[in-house]
């Protein structure tokens, strides 16, 4: 199940980037591609649920996406106006922030979401917390507050 | 100007600000760790400004779905070097910069 | 239009080229070509445009793959002193 | 559309960029900086190209310099030491002279060149109308070749292989077809002259056109790496299999590395052989793919450590596929020579259908090239991997 959504992925990338549905040449070529490819990444071992979890998860992103698009508009505005703010008020700090996601694509999700909005870094996944280096007070409190790591345990889904 | 070049335009007006926001936080900031912010992630926020309005003065199918997919695939990678540049600063004994 | 976002960018990329050159630490080095590496994805995305040849960008789907790879290569530098 | 002083003013701009960052280089002392410092380099060439509409040199600086280079200068790196010494910083007379007498030369060699965009310039005529014609990709929708200008006559040399009754029955035909609605077939155009089906004029060009000159570029690669095996290859003695070699576990206490790398290395294996695949459609081929193709297997070596890139692909198995990569090169040209035409001249492979036996060849030359590209570089990359720093710890 695990290995058709990845094939699945895999095909669907190759398809759009080609786009020569109607070339039969260039569909078998590119049929034989992905066939290697899968065989590579099994040779690899890369395909686990680490990497490429449930349909449910990929469903779910797709909600968790907007809400992070969001975060990243806001906290780019914060950071905006300190850049041109004259004084630069800043604060830079090292905080640890426990996290409780359950699956290794969450935590990775919950890392680079934390990443991804400004403000905010993850500098190391420890046992059981993040080291954050926060630009200001109010980054570092707002990773804290836990309204993202609620948005990825939805992500996560139910307890398997 | 047709009301998608309107469009595409104010998008990339929006995202070169937010980009010129981040390389002059580059300029500014006081050390390493501080840059990243800017720096790192003002432009995941540009790029997907800038792509994400392109979208809109191009009619062929192919141009729009390689616009999208780099926007997704930047938001996969970007924060990954970023995290991954940190933590080798950090393992090289770079100290944070604090106020004061 | 799709000139003026490129000139624009460009100047950016120079405030980029500034702190890739003064430094001071190597980190500072590695930042600013990452943040190059993500304008030069959108400039090439412009060029493109600009120039109505959107087939460019391939190109910027390149940059936006491999591009991390060298910071994970930096990192394995820096915590195993070797590559491998 | 925009104008010229639009251009210059961002090709001044680049020009600005590109020799602040390659005089950085000279300059800069730390060598890890010289590095990055070459990363930026390469990604502004990239951008130069780009501007001046050379998009497979863009791809390859592109493929190269976004992910291979760095990495193998910092290969490097291991076997030397972090900080160039000091250099003596005195005026060499003569070398100043010679670098001043060059430079002026080339600028007054710039002088008998056409000016900036000159319309009338000899770039501008000659095959370069017709072949511009043709490299259409999927933008215009209209995959394929397209007719030359309205008024573009071809040059008196160039003697097409069909009449032009012939010529004119093809492309009406062609024509129909593409109004009918079956646009991108590429192989129903008629094989009017040596690159008549290949919307990609590079890839014609160093596939068809240049062959032989792109079969040998490929053993140049092939050989690099054998030379780089002779040079770096540590000898190999019986005990060294059960001794652990420092350094060569993977990186431990990386979930987000690991789970984005195994997320992120199939599709970087996907776009490498779209590369390869479509070289004939779009910007990209062989060369590129195969570097795209590398990258993908030194990530999983960065990651998981070299033994387990062994596990994947023994270096036994890459040295052949090296090889095989050259021979299958030279093999689709002497298909090409048994089946009745010349050494590489594709069109033998299919007689019923000559656009079809240029795809065809084109394709497995490409495939060729990639193999040989692919293979060398992950050499290249173990080979520095593998030696042991001696340097770093004096």
């Amino acid at each position: 199940m695990r290995y058709l959504i990845f094939v699945v992925l895999l095909a669907g990338f190759f398809g759009l980037l080609s786009g020569q549905f109607h070339n039969g040449f260039l569909m078998v070529v590119g049929a034989l591609c992905i066939a290697l490819i899968a065989l590579i990444s099994a040779r690899m071992a890369l395909v686990d649920e680490e990497s490429y979890p449930d349909l449910g998860t990929w469903v779910r992103m797709s909600l968790y996406v907007p809400y992070l698009f969001w975060q990243i508009v806001l906290s780019n505005w914060d950071v905006f106006k300190r850049v041109w703010d004259p004084a630069l008020p800043v604060s830079p700090q090292l905080v640890r922030a426990p996290f409780s996601t359950r699956t290794a694509f969450g935590t990775v999700t919950f890392a680079n979401s934390i990443t991804l909005t400004p403000g905010t870094v993850t500098i190391e996944v420890l046992e059981g917390e993040f080291l954050i280096h926060a630009l200001t007070t109010e980054a570092a409190d707002g990773v804290k507050d836990g309204s993202m790591e609620a948005q990825v345990k939805r992500l996560e889904g139910a307890i398997k | 100007m047709e009301w998608n070049e309107i469009l595409t335009a104010i998008f990339l007006a929006l995202g070169v600000l937010i980009s010129l926001t981040g390389s002059l936080g580059l300029l500014r900031m006081p050390d390493f760790y501080t840059r990243l912010h800017t720096a790192g992630k003002s432009d995941s926020l540009a790029q997907t400004f800038i792509l994400g309005g392109l979208i809109f003065v191009t009619d062929n199918w192919q141009v729009a779905v390689r616009l999208l997919m780099i926007i997704l695939l930047l938001f996969f990678t970007a924060p990954t070097a970023t995290h991954a540049i940190t933590k080798a600063a950090r393992l090289d004994g770079l100290e944070p910069w604090r106020r004061g | 239009m799709y000139i003026a976002a490129i000139i624009a960018l460009l100047v950016g990329a120079l405030m980029i080229l500034v702190r890739a050159i003064l430094g001071p630490s190597a980190y500072d080095r590695i930042l600013a070509m990452n943040a190059m590496g993500t304008k030069t994805v959108v400039l090439v995305a412009l060029f493109g445009f600009a120039s109505g040849r959107p087939e460019f960008l391939d190109l910027a789907i390149i940059y936006a793959l491999v591009s991390f790879i060298t910071t994970v290569a930096i990192l394995k530098y820096i915590e195993k002193g070797r590559l491998d | 559309m925009t104008s010229l002083q639009e251009i210059l003013l961002v090709d001044s701009l680049l020009l600005v960029l590109v020799t602040v960052t390659a005089v950085a280089i000279i300059e800069v002392r730390s060598l890890y900086a010289v590095a990055m410092l070459t990363g930026v380099y390469s990604l502004l060439m990239a951008l130069v190209w780009t501007n001046m509409h050379s998009m497979d040199v863009a791809f390859t600086e592109a493929a190269v310099g976004g992910g291979i280079s760095t990495i193998l200068l910092i290969g490097t790196l291991v076997h030397t030491v972090r900080d160039e010494k000091p250099a003596k910083r005195r005026l060499h007379l003569p070398a100043l002279l010679v670098t001043v007498l060059t430079g002026g030369a080339l600028i007054y060699g710039t002088f008998d060149m056409p000016d900036f965009g000159d319309p009338k310039a000899t770039i501008h005529h000659y095959r370069v109308p017709e072949m511009m014609s043709q490299t259409v990709a999927f933008a215009t929708g209209r995959v394929g070749k397209q007719a030359p200008p309205a008024d573009y006559q071809p040059p008196p040399r160039m003697v097409p292989t069909l009449s032009a009754e012939q010529l004119a029955a093809e492309r009406r035909r062609a024509d129909e077809r593409l109004k009918a609605g079956d646009h991108g077939d590429h192989h129903l155009h008629p094989a009017d002259d040596f690159n008549g089906h290949v919307p990609n004029a590079v890839t014609s060009l160093l596939a068809a056109y240049r062959g032989y000159d792109t079969m040998f570029e490929t053993t140049v690669i092939f050989t690099a790496g054998v030379a780089l095996l002779l040079l770096l290859r540590r000898p190999r003695r019986e005990d060294d299999e059960d001794e652990p070699q420092p350094g060569s576990e993977p990186l431990r206490g990386q979930v987000i590395l690991r789970v984005m790398s195994k997320l992120f290395i199939p599709f970087i294996l996907a776009f490498g052989f779209y590369v390869i695949t479509h070289g004939e459609l779009g910007p990209g081929g062989g060369f590129q793919g195969g570097v795209v193709i590398a990258t993908a297997f030194i990530l999983y070596a960065l990651i998981y450590g070299r033994p387990a890139l062994y596990a994947v692909i023994s270096p036994g198995n890459l040295e052949r596929l090296a090889a095989l990569g050259v021979l299958v090169y030279s093999g689709v040209g002497a298909a090409c020579l048994l089946l009745g035409g010349n050494f590489l001249d594709y069109a033998a492979l299919d007689r019923a259908s000559p656009g079809d036996g240029e795809a065809l060849g084109m394709t497995l030359v490409e495939y060729g090239v990639g193999i040989t590209v692919s293979t060398v570089m992950i050499i290249i990359f173990n080979q520095l991997a593998e030696q042991q720093p001696k340097a770093r710890a004096s």
